[in-house]
C-alpha cells in the first residue's frame, strides 16, 4: 500500500539545491556577452523631464546604449505605471537605463547624464491633499474617476472635526452601508470612537527584483524574480505585445515577494526591450537601494472608527472611515478593510467610507493580507477597550462577534464556503492557555508589564477553474506540471500531492516540473490571495482523477475486462483479486501507442486556451492526466488565524519583549502540517514587524523617504520574535473542494500584529495608542503622559 | 549630475604591514586618503558613491595594532582588535565588563567578528539627511535640514548642538569614556594621547568631524587604565530592534562603591549628542551618596538638564532620565 | 524523490539547447563578461610599499582560484561574477540582511562589506563548499535543515547556514536564545525564525552527537 | 585666480548658491594689507611728517573755549561698544575659517545682537539730538570739497583746500560705506540666525518664500511649488559674505588710520571727546562747524545737548 502523502511532513523537494548554493534565482543566470543596465532615478517626488543630455554618458568607456521612457510601454489617459518616464510621480521613480559592459561602467555613465527636471507641486499625506487649497499629486487632480482626474477637497470645518478628535463628515469616494447605524449607537451600552493611523511599509523581500533577458530566434528569453509562472510569461507577452508562445520564461525560485511580484514587475520590462534595442543579454541587477523605490509597499490609513457595543458583548455597529494613502497608481487595501472589519464583528449596522487618495509616494500594492491585516491590527486594542470597560473577557467578545458558515458580510452580503473561526479561537485558546495567562495579565515585575492579546484575522484562501497537467512517462514516474511559482510556501509540491494519492503513487515515483515555461505549463492562478492551495489542489484532483481513469482503461483495453475491475498501488495497475497487472512505465508506453487523448493528442475542449499550447509540448511523451477544475461551488474561500501573544512591556523604555506566540489556523484540511506551520508563524511574524518595528518615514519638505535601508525600514530580525512559537490547525475541511484544503498565506499577518498590539493595549491598561508601529519613543510619550509631536501624520518616525 | 548608488567608485588601495607606512601614505595622499579599518562604515560612504577617496589604506594588514595585552596598569586595546575580541576576552569580561557588554550591542555578530574598537568609535554620524549625501553643514553647506520644523529627526539630539544636529553612533564610546580610556593617536611626526572624554568632538568645536582625529591621524591603541578595573558596571541601550540597530539613548555608568554607597562614579549616556555626554552634575550628585530610588531619580531629573529636544525627539528626555536613574539604582 | 532530479531534469535539459551554452557555462562568462572596469590607477601603483597587485590567488572551500579582481571589488561580486559562485547571495549589499554570510578562517562574515584583497592571505567557505568534496554528503548543518523542512524562499538560506555553520563549530552546545543571538545578523522576510531555530538547534544536535 | 563663490546641489540635485569662496576672504585681507603698506610707502615717499603737524593757529581763538566737544560720552560709549561687537564679529567669523578652530557660533550672533541694538541706539540718538541727515545726506559741494583735498594730497601744487565742517568728506564716505556693508550683514545675518538654535526660536532651514521670489514660479505658474528650493539661502549666504569681506577692509583701514601718528589727535577725540581749540583752527572751517560761544565750558546738562549745540546749520544747505 502506498504512503499517505497529504498531512505528513515531507522536505521540499528543491530544499537541497536552495541550501548548497545550486538554486538559481533570477540574478544567479548568465549568459555570453551579457551586459548590466542600470536606471537614472528621480530626484524629485514629482516632476517633468524637459530635457537629457546623455552625449558625454554615451562616449564613456564600455557604454553601449540609452533606453529611455518613449521606448517602453506608456499608459495613457490614465494614472499608470510605466517602467520608464518622463513625468516621475515618486522620489526614486525610474527614468531613464543605461547599458554598459560592466555594471561599474553603467553607474559612472549615469552620473555623467545631465537632466533637467521641473519640479511639480506633490503631496505624500493624503490628509494634506483633502485639505482646502491641499496639493495634488496629478496636475489634474487628486481623484480619477470615470476616465477622468477629479478633485476632492474637506471643508475647514471637517478638519475641525479631526483636530476634535471626531470622525469628519467630508466626502467619500466610496460607501456603503447596512442596517442602521444611527439606530444602533443609541441602543449600545457603549461607544468607542477613536482616530487611527495604520502606517505604511515596504515589502522588502529578500530577493530584489532583478532580471536577465535575452533574444534569441525570436524568442525572448526572461530570467525573472515572481511569484506566479505560467501567468507571468502572459504578463511579460502583453507588455512586449509579442506572441506568448515566444516568451521562454525560466523562474524557478523566488525569494520572497508577500505581494510585490505577482506576476513579475513592472521593470522587468527595461531588460526585455533593451536587450532587443541592442542585441545582447541584459541583466538589470536591482539593489536594496532601488527595490525600496520600486519594490512596492502596503498603503497606509488614515481612519475614524465608531464601534457600538451591548453590555453581553454584542458588536451591534460599526462607523468606518479610511483615507487611504494609495501612492501615485492606487491600491484596494481600504475596500477590503471594511469587509474583513463586516466579517469579524458581525455587526448588522455598518457604514463603511473610504477615499483612496494618490500621493507621490513609491506605487502600493497588495502586502500580504491586503487592507486585512491594517484593519485587524487597527481594531484590536479598540476590542481590548470595549472589553476591559464592559468587564468581559476579550476571548468572549470575540466569540461572541465571529461568524458562523451562515455569515453575510460586506457591502454585497457575500457568503463563505466554510467558517470555523471560533473553533481556532477556542483551540488557540486552549494551547496558549487563556485562562491561566489572564492571571499574568497586568502583572508588574520592576518596570516590567505583562500584557496578553488575540488577533482573529480571516482573508481570502481560494479559487476555482484552473487546469491540472501531468504525464506519466516511460520511465514510470508520474510527472506533475505545475504552472505555479516557487515563491517559498512549498505550495508548488504540496499540491502536487493529491495526485499522487489519487494514483496510489510512492513521493518518489512523482517528480515536479516547474520554473520553465517551455517544459509546458498549465493555465494556473497567480500565485496572491492565498489561492494556490486551494485552487491547484483542486486541478491536481481533477487531473489525476482524469490520469487514474486513464490508467484503468489502458489496462483493460490492454489486459481484458472493464477498468472498474482494477485498480493501482505504487505504480502498478493490477486486476482486483490477484492476476495480470501493468507497471506505469508499461501504461505510459501503451498510451502512446493508444495515442488519441491517452497520450494528449486529444484534449479535453474545457480546458483553458493557455493550457493547450503546453499540453501539446507534452504530447505522446506518455499518458497524459490533463483536465479543468469543475467541481465549482459557492460562496468565498476564506481562511482565519487567531493569534495569541503575551508581551513585556518595559515603562521606562516603552520596549515591548513578546514572550509567547500562538497561532491556530482553519484552512481545512492540512497538506503539510509543517509548512503550514512556517505559513501560519511566518505570516505573524511579519504581522509582528507590521505593528512593532516596521516604518516609513519621509521628510516633508522635500518629499524624499529616509527609511530606504533595511536598518531604517526595520524588518522584524530573529531577536524581535519569541524564542518559541506554536502553530496549529482546527483541520476540518472545507466541504466544497474535494481535498478539503484551503489557502494561509495573507490571514496570519493580522493575526500576529492584532495579537499584539491588543497586547500591548492590555500592558498599557487599555490606552489605544491608536497607531503603528509601537516603537518605544511613541509607547514612552504615552507613559510619561507627554503629547506625542503628531497627529494623524502618515509618514513619521 | 544625476545620482547612482550601489557601486563603489574606483580607488587605489594599498595594504600597509606597519604603522610607519600607513602614516607615511596617509600623509602622501592627504585628504584624497581613506583609513580603512572594519570598513563597514566606509563601505556605505563608498557604495553610496558620496566619499570617493583616490586612495584606500587598509590596515587589515597590520599585526601591531591587533591585539589585547596586559599594560603595566590595566589593558592596552590594538585599534584594529574586532570588537568581538573583546566580548570574548577573559579579562576585558572579568575586569571591564562594561566594555565587553558595550561591545555586544553591536549591530551583528558578523560585524562584529569584523568591525575594531577603533573603527567603531571613529565611525561618522549616522543622521539620514547627512548620509544621503546632501549639502548640510557637515558635509560643508550651509543648512542643517535635519533641525528644519518639520524635519524627521527621531534620532537626533537633544543637547550638545550646535547648528548640526546628529548623533554619536558607537555603542562603545560611552563605555570608553566611562572607563576613562585613553587614546593614542600617532601623527606622522607627533604622538599624542587624548582622554576618551576629549576624543569625541562636537559640532561647534568641528562641525565635520566626530572625532579629534584629523587627516593623517592614526588612533592606534586605546588604554583602559586599571583605576577603575571591577567597578560597580551599569550598561544599557535602548533601540528599536535587537540587531543591527543604532542606540536610540544608551547609558554607560561605572562606580566606585563601598557598601551601597557611592565613592566615585562615571556616569556617561550616547545618543542623545554628537559626542558621548558625560553627566558631571549627576556624578557630582552622586558621589559619597549612599544609592537609593530618591537620589536614582533627582539624578534622572539632573541628568536632561539643558537639553533641548527637536519636533521628533522629545522622547529622548525620559528616555535618559529613565536610563540614568536605572545605573544609579543598580547600586542601592 | 531526491531534488537532485528535479533541479537536475531542468539542467540536463537546458544543456541539450544551444543557448544554454551561454547560461550553464558561466565559467567562461565569469571572465568574457567581466565584471569592473579593466584598469585602474592601482597599475602604475605597484611601485609603491603595500600597493596591492590585482592578480591574486584565493583559497575559497579548499581550492586554489587564481582570479583578477580590482581594488574596489568586494568579496560577494568577485563569488558572484568572476567565479560563479553564486549560491552566495546578494540581499542588501550593505551588511544589513546577511544573505551574503561566508566563512573567512571558519569566521562568519559579510561577503558584501569586505575588499577581496583583505582576504587574500585566508580561506574562504561559501554555500557551495559545505559538502564533502569526495562523497558529496551534506554537511551537518545541511543535513538539519533538511529534516527540519528548513526555509520558504530560502534566498537567505545560504546566508543563515553559514552563520549555523560558524554557531556549532563554535558552541555546539547552544541553548535556543543563544542560538538566536548567532544568528542575529541573518535576515528572514518570509519570518521562519521559528523553524530556523529548530534547525540550529537539531544542527547542534548533530554536532554534539559525531 | 580662485572662484570668487561657491555652489552645491539641493536635495533634488538643482545647483544652487552655497556662499563665497574662502578666496574672497584670502583676496581681502590681501587688499587691506597692501592698501596699509602701499599708502605708509606712498606717504613716506611725499615726505609728509610722520609726526602731528604742530597747529598753525590762524585767526583769533577769542571767545574759542580750551576745548572743543568733538564727541559726547553717549556717542563714545556708542562707537567703542560698536567697534567692540565689530571686532568680535569679524574675529569669530573668519579666525576659524584661517583654521582656528573653537566654538565660535553662539558668540558670534551675540556679538550681532550687540550691534544690532548699538546702531539701534546710534540712530535713535542721531536723529533725536543730532543732525541726523547733515551726517548721512552728501551734496554736491561735498564732492567737490573731498575731491581738492585729495588733489592737495597727490601734489601739494595743487592748491590748499578749503576746510571741512565737522566731519570731513573721507569720514563720511566711510561712514556711509559701514552703514550699507553692516546693514547688508545685519539683514542676511539675521536671516542666518534663524536657522539656528537660539533661546528666542527653534531653527528653520528654509526660506520658501525667498527661494520664491528668487526662484519665480514653474512653468505652471503654481506658487504652491518652489522651482529652485534652497535658492533664497546662497543668495543670503553670499551677501553676508561679500558684506563680511568688505568689512574687513573697511575696518583695517578704520583702525590704520586711528593708529596713525598724524591722525591721533582724531582718535584721542574719540577717547576723551574734546579737541584742543588749536587743532579746531588748524583743520576746520568754523563756518561750517561752528562751536558758538564759550557756554561749553560750563558743561552743560547732558553732552547731547552740547553736541547739538556745537553742530550748526551747515552753509551749504
Amino acid at each position: 500500500m502506498a504512503e499517505k502523502i497529504i498531512g505528513t511532513d515531507i522536505a521540499p523537494q528543491d530544499l537541497v539545491a536552495k541550501i548548497t548554493g545550486r538554486a538559481r534565482y533570477a540574478e544567479d543566470f548568465r549568459a555570453d556577452g551579457m551586459v548590466f543596465s542600470k536606471l537614472l532615478l528621480s530626484p524629485m517626488p514629482h516632476a517633468r523631464v524637459r530635457g537629457v543630455d546623455a552625449t558625454r554618458a554615451l562616449a564613456m568607456p564600455g557604454v553601449i546604449d540609452i533606453l529611455r521612457a518613449e521606448e517602453v510601454r506608456q499608459i495613457e489617459g490614465r494614472p499608470g505605471e510605466a517602467s520608464l518616464t518622463d513625468e516621475p510621480m515618486y522620489e526614486g521613480q525610474p527614468i531613464l537605463a543605461i547599458a554598459a559592459e560592466t555594471e561599474e561602467q553603467a553607474a559612472a555613465a549615469i552620473e555623467a547624464i545631465e537632466i533637467d527636471f521641473e519640479p511639480l507641486p506633490f503631496v505624500l499625506d493624503p490628509l494634506d491633499s483633502l485639505r482646502p487649497n491641499g496639493p495634488n499629486a496629478y496636475t489634474g487632480g487628486n481623484l480619477f474617476a470615470g476616465g477622468e482626474f477629479s478633485e476632492l477637497k474637506w471643508t475647514d470645518a471637517d478638519f475641525e472635526e479631526i483636530e476634535a478628535g471626531r470622525m469628519p463628515n467630508g466626502e467619500a469616494s466610496v460607501e456603503w452601508t447596512k442596517g442602521d447605524i444611527d439606530a444602533a449607537f443609541s441602543e449600545s451600552d457603549l461607544v468607542l470612537e477613536e482616530s487611527i493611523v495604520h502606517q505604511s511599509l515596504t515589502h522588502h523581500p529578500m530577493e530584489p527584483r532583478s532580471s536577465m533577458m535575452y533574444w534569441e530566434n525570436g524568442k525572448l528569453h526572461a530570467f525573472v524574480s515572481t511569484q506566479s509562472a505560467q501567468r507571468t510569461k502572459y504578463a511579460i507577452a502583453g507588455t512586449l505585445n509579442i506572441d506568448p508562445e515566444d516568451v521562454i520564461l525560466v523562474a524557478e525560485y523566488c525569494g520572497g515577494g508577500f505581494g510585490s511580484k505577482i506576476s513579475g514587475n513592472t521593470h522587468m520590462e527595461v531588460p526585455a526591450v533593451f536587450s532587443r534595442k541592442i542585441g545582447r543579454p541584459v541583466m538589470l541587477r536591482i539593489t536594496r537601494y532601488e527595490e525600496n523605490y520600486i519594490g512596492r509597499a502596503r498603503p497606509g490609513f488614515q481612519s475614524w472608527l465608531k464601534m457600538g457595543f451591548l453590555a453581553d458583548g454584542t458588536c451591534n455597529a460599526i462607523d468606518l472611515y479610511i483615507v487611504q494613502e494609495s501612492g501615485p497608481y492606487g491600491a484596494g487595501d481600504f475596500n477590503t478593510a471594511g469587509m474583513i472589519a463586516d466579517l469579524v464583528y458581525t455587526p448588522q449596522n455598518m457604514r463603511f467610507r473610504g477615499i483612496p487618495m494618490y500621493t507621490n509616494t513609491p506605487p502600493k500594492a497588495a502586502q500580504r493580507g491586503p487592507g486585512g491585516a491594517q484593519i485587524v491590527i487597527m481594531m484590536e486594542p479598540i476590542l481590548e477597550k470595549a472589553a476591559r470597560e464592559l468587564g468581559l473577557d476579550r476571548l468572549e467578545v470575540h466569540l461572541k462577534n465571529a461568524p458562523d458558515a451562515d455569515v453575510e458580510f460586506g457591502p454585497r452580503n457575500s457568503t463563505l464556503t466554510s467558517v470555523h473561526a471560533k473553533e481556532a479561537l477556542e483551540k488557540g485558546a486552549e494551547i496558549f492557555d487563556w485562562a491561566g495567562k489572564q492571571e499574568l495579565s497586568g502583572r508588574r515585575e520592576g518596570s516590567k508589564v505583562t500584557g496578553i492579546g488575540i488577533g482573529l484575522s480571516p482573508y481570502t484562501a481560494g479559487s476555482r477553474g484552473y487546469d491540472g497537467l501531468m504525464v506519466i512517462r516511460p520511465d514510470g514516474k508520474l510527472y506533475i506540471h505545475q504552472g505555479l511559482g516557487n515563491l517559498g510556501t512549498h505550495s508548488i509540491m504540496d499540491t502536487a500531492r493529491p495526485a499522487a494519492e489519487i494514483l496510489n503513487l510512492n513521493w518518489d515515483q512523482v517528480e515536479l516540473v516547474w520554473g520553465d515555461s517551455s517544459r509546458g505549463m498549465p493555465r494556473s492562478s497567480v500565485q496572491a490571495g492565498s489561492q494556490t492551495t486551494h485552487a491547484h489542489s483542486r486541478a491536481n484532483h481533477a487531473a489525476g482523477m482524469d490520469a487514474r481513469a486513464k490508467v484503468l482503461e489502458v489496462a483493460a483495453r490492454t489486459l481484458g475486462g472493464s477498468p472498474s475491475d482494477y485498480d493501482m498501488d505504487s505504480g502498478r495497475v493490477f486486476r482486483r483479486g490477484g492476476g495480470a497487472s501493468m507497471t506505469f512505465a508499461q501504461v505510459a508506453e501503451r498510451a502512446i501507442e493508444l495515442g488519441g487523448k491517452y497520450d494528449g493528442h486529444e484534449l479535453p475542449d474545457n480546458i483553458h486556451a493557455t493550457t493547450v499550447p503546453a499540453a501539446n509540448i507534452l504530447a505522446g511523451q506518455g499518458l497524459m492526466g490533463v483536465a479543468r477544475d469543475n467541481y465549482g461551488g459557492s460562496g468565498g474561500v476564506y481562511s482565519w488565524v487567531a493569534g495569541f501573544a503575551l508581551v513585556e512591556l518595559d515603562e521606562e523604555t516603552g520596549m515591548v519583549d513578546i514572550k509567547e506566540y500562538v497561532a491556530v489556523t482553519d484552512c481545512g484540511t492540512v497538506l503539510h502540517p509543517r509548512s503550514l506551520a512556517a505559513q501560519v508563524l511566518g505570516g505573524s511574524v511579519q504581522g509582528m514587524g507590521q505593528a512593532m518595528t516596521q516604518r516609513w518615514v519621509f521628510d516633508p519638505k522635500w518629499g524624499v523617504p529616509f527609511a530606504n535601508r533595511l536598518y531604517t525600514a526595520r524588518p522584524p530580525g530573529i531577536l524581535d520574535v519569541p524564542l518559541n512559537m506554536k502553530a496549529d490547525a482546527v483541520g476540518i475541511p472545507d466541504p466544497q473542494t474535494p481535498v478539503g484544503a484551503k489557502g494561509i498565506g495573507e490571514p496570519p499577518v493580522g493575526a500576529g500584529g492584532g495579537a499584539l498590539t491588543s497586547a500591548v493595549a492590555d500592558a498599557m491598561g487599555g490606552r489605544c495608542l491608536c497607531r503603528t508601529p509601537l516603537t518605544p519613543d511613541i509607547i514612552l510619550m504615552e507613559l510619561e503622559g507627554l503629547s506625542q509631536p503628531f497627529h494623524l501624520e502618515q509618514h513619521i518616525g | 549630475m544625476a545620482i547612482i548608488r550601489d557601486m563603489i567608485p574606483a580607488f587605489e588601495l594599498f595594504q600597509p604591514t606597519t604603522v610607519e607606512d600607513a602614516l607615511a601614505l596617509m600623509a602622501e595622499h592627504g585628504e584624497g586618503g581613506w583609513v580603512l579599518a572594519g570598513g563597514l562604515d566606509s563601505y556605505d560612504w563608498f557604495k553610496d558613491r558620496i566619499k570617493r577617496p583616490e586612495a584606500v589604506i587598509d590596515l587589515g594588514g597590520i599585526d601591531e595594532l591587533k591585539g589585547i595585552s596586559d599594560g603595566q596598569d590595566g589593558l592596552e586595546i590594538g585599534a584594529m582588535t574586532t570588537l568581538t575580541e573583546i566580548v570574548r576576552h577573559e579579562r576585558v569580561r572579568s575586569e571591564y565588563i562594561l566594555l565587553a557588554d558595550a561591545a555586544e550591542h553591536v549591530a551583528t555578530p558578523q560585524i562584529r567578528n569584523q568591525g575594531t574598537l577603533g573603527g567603531n568609535i571613529s565611525q561618522d554620524t549616522r543622521c539620514w539627511y547627512y548620509r544621503s549625501g546632501w549639502a548640510c553643514y557637515r558635509a560643508g553647506g550651509n543648512t542643517c535640514y535635519a533641525a528644519a520644523p518639520q524635519a524627521m529627526n527621531r534620532e537626533h539630539a537633544i543637547m550638545g548642538t550646535s547648528r548640526c544636529v546628529a548623533v554619536s553612533p558607537s555603542d562603545t564610546a560611552p563605555a570608553l569614556v566611562a572607563l576613562d580610556a585613553k587614546m593614542i593617536v600617532r601623527g606622522r611626526r607627533s604622538s599624542n594621547v587624548y582622554d576618551a572624554e576629549d576624543f569625541f568632538i562636537g559640532p561647534a568645536t568641528d562641525i565635520t568631524r566626530m572625532t579629534v582625529l584629523e587627516p593623517g591621524d592614526l588612533l592606534t591603541q586605546i588604554d583602559i587604565p586599571g583605576e577603575w578595573a571591577n567597578a560597580h558596571f551599569y550598561y544599557e541601550k535602548v533601540r528599536d530592534r535587537g540587531s543591527w540597530d543604532f542606540q536610540l539613548v544608551s547609558v554607560a555608568a561605572a562606580f566606585k562603591t563601598s557598601g551601597n554607597t557611592i565613592d566615585e562614579a562615571r556616569i556617561v549616556v550616547n545618543g542623545v549628542a554628537p559626542f558621548p555626554v558625560r553627566l558631571d552634575a549627576v556624578e557630582r550628585l552622586v558621589t559619597g551618596v549612599t544609592a537609593d530610588e530618591a537620589l536614582a531619580t533627582e539624578a534622572g531629573e539632573i541628568a536632561i538638564q539643558g537639553s533641548r529636544p527637536l519636533k521628533y525627539n522629545e522622547y529622548k528626555e525620559p528616555m535618559t532620565s529613565n536610563l540614568v536613574r536605572r545605573a544609579v539604582r543598580s547600586v542601592a | 524523490m531526491g531534488e537532485a532530479e528535479s533541479v537536475g531534469l531542468l539542467e540536463t535539459k537546458y544543456s541539450r539547447r544551444k543557448f544554454i551554452k551561454g547560461v550553464i557555462a558561466v565559467g567562461a562568462t565569469a571572465s568574457s563578461a567581466s565584471y569592473f572596469i579593466g584598469g585602474s590607477g592601482l597599475l602604475g601603483a605597484q611601485a609603491v610599499p603595500g600597493a596591492a597587485e590585482r592578480l591574486i590567488t584565493l583559497t575559497i572551500n579548499g581550492q586554489q582560484r587564481r582570479v583578477d579582481v580590482l581594488p574596489n571589488e568586494t568579496l560577494a561580486m568577485t563569488l558572484r561574477y568572476r567565479l560563479n559562485l553564486t549560491g552566495t547571495k546578494l540581499g542588501c549589499d550593505r551588511a544589513e540582511c546577511g544573505a551574503c554570510t561566508v566563512l573567512i578562517d571558519g569566521v562568519n562574515q559579510y561577503g558584501c562589506s569586505m575588499l577581496t584583497h583583505q582576504v587574500r592571505g585566508s580561506s574562504i567557505t561559501t554555500i557551495e563548499g559545505l559538502e564533502n568534496p569526495d562523497t558529496g554528503e551534506l554537511s551537518l548543518v545541511q543535513q538539519a535543515v533538511i529534516e527540519e523542512g528548513g526555509f520558504q524562499c530560502a534566498f537567505c538560506a545560504p546566508g543563515f547556514v553559514m552563520s549555523m555553520t560558524a554557531m556549532v563549530n563554535e558552541n555546539p552546545n547552544p541553548t535556543r536564545a543563544e542560538a538566536a543571538h548567532a544568528l542575529s545578523g541573518n535576515l528572514c522576510r518570509c519570518g521562519d525564525y521559528d523553524k530556523i531555530l529548530n534547525c540550529a538547534m537539531r544542527a547542534a544536535e548533530l554536532a554534539r552527537s559525531v | 585666480m580662485g572662484r570668487w563663490l561657491d555652489f552645491e546641489s539641493n536635495p533634488w540635485g538643482q545647483e544652487v548658491l552655497q556662499g563665497v569662496s574662502l578666496d574672497l576672504m584670502y583676496l581681502a585681507i590681501g587688499l587691506a594689507v597692501l592698501f596699509v603698506v602701499g599708502h605708509l610707502v606712498w606717504y613716506r615717499s611725499r615726505g609728509f611728517s610722520e609726526h602731528e603737524e604742530a597747529a598753525d593757529v590762524q585767526g583769533s581763538v577769542a571767545g574759542l573755549p580750551e576745548r572743543i566737544v568733538r564727541h559726547t560720552l553717549p556717542s563714545r560709549i556708542f562707537h567703542w561698544t560698536m567697534a567692540a561687537s565689530m571686532l568680535v564679529l569679524l574675529i569669530t567669523a573668519f579666525v576659524p575659517l584661517l583654521g582656528l578652530e573653537f566654538a565660535w557660533v553662539t558668540i558670534h550672533w551675540i556679538a550681532g545682537a550687540v550691534l544690532i541694538l548699538t546702531i539701534i541706539y546710534h540712530v535713535i540718538h542721531s536723529i533725536v539730538w543730532q543732525d541726523f541727515w547733515s551726517m548721512m545726506s552728501m551734496g554736491a559741494k561735498d564732492f567737490r570739497e573731498g575731491m581738492s583735498h585729495f588733489r592737495h594730497l597727490l601734489s601739494s601744487k595743487s592748491p590748499e583746500p578749503e576746510k571741512p565742517g565737522k566731519y570731513p568728506f573721507d569720514h563720511r564716505m566711510y561712514h556711509q560705506g559701514i552703514v550699507v556693508a553692516s546693514l547688508a550683514a545685519i539683514v542676511t545675518g539675521v536671516l542666518m540666525t534663524l536657522r539656528i538654535k537660539t533661546p528666542f526660536w527653534e531653527p528653520n532651514a528654509h526660506y520658501p518664500l525667498v527661494d520664491q521670489a528668487v526662484s519665480g514660479l514653474n512653468e505652471l505658474g503654481d506658487p504652491a511649488i518652489t522651482v529652485l528650493p534652497g535658492a533664497a539661502t546662497g543668495l543670503v549666504f553670499v551677501i553676508h559674505g561679500i558684506a563680511g569681506v568688505s568689512l574687513i577692509l573697511m575696518v583695517v583701514a578704520h583702525i590704520y588710520f586711528a593708529i596713525r601718528p598724524d591722525k591721533r589727535w582724531f582718535t584721542w577725540a574719540m577717547v576723551r571727546g574734546w579737541i584742543d581749540r588749536e587743532h579746531y583752527l588748524a583743520h576746520f572751517d568754523p563756518g561750517k562747524w561752528s562751536v558758538g560761544d564759550g557756554t561749553i565750558q560750563e558743561s552743560p546738562p547732558g553732552g547731547a545737548i552740547a553736541d547739538s549745540a556745537v553742530s550748526a546749520p551747515r552753509v551749504d544747505d
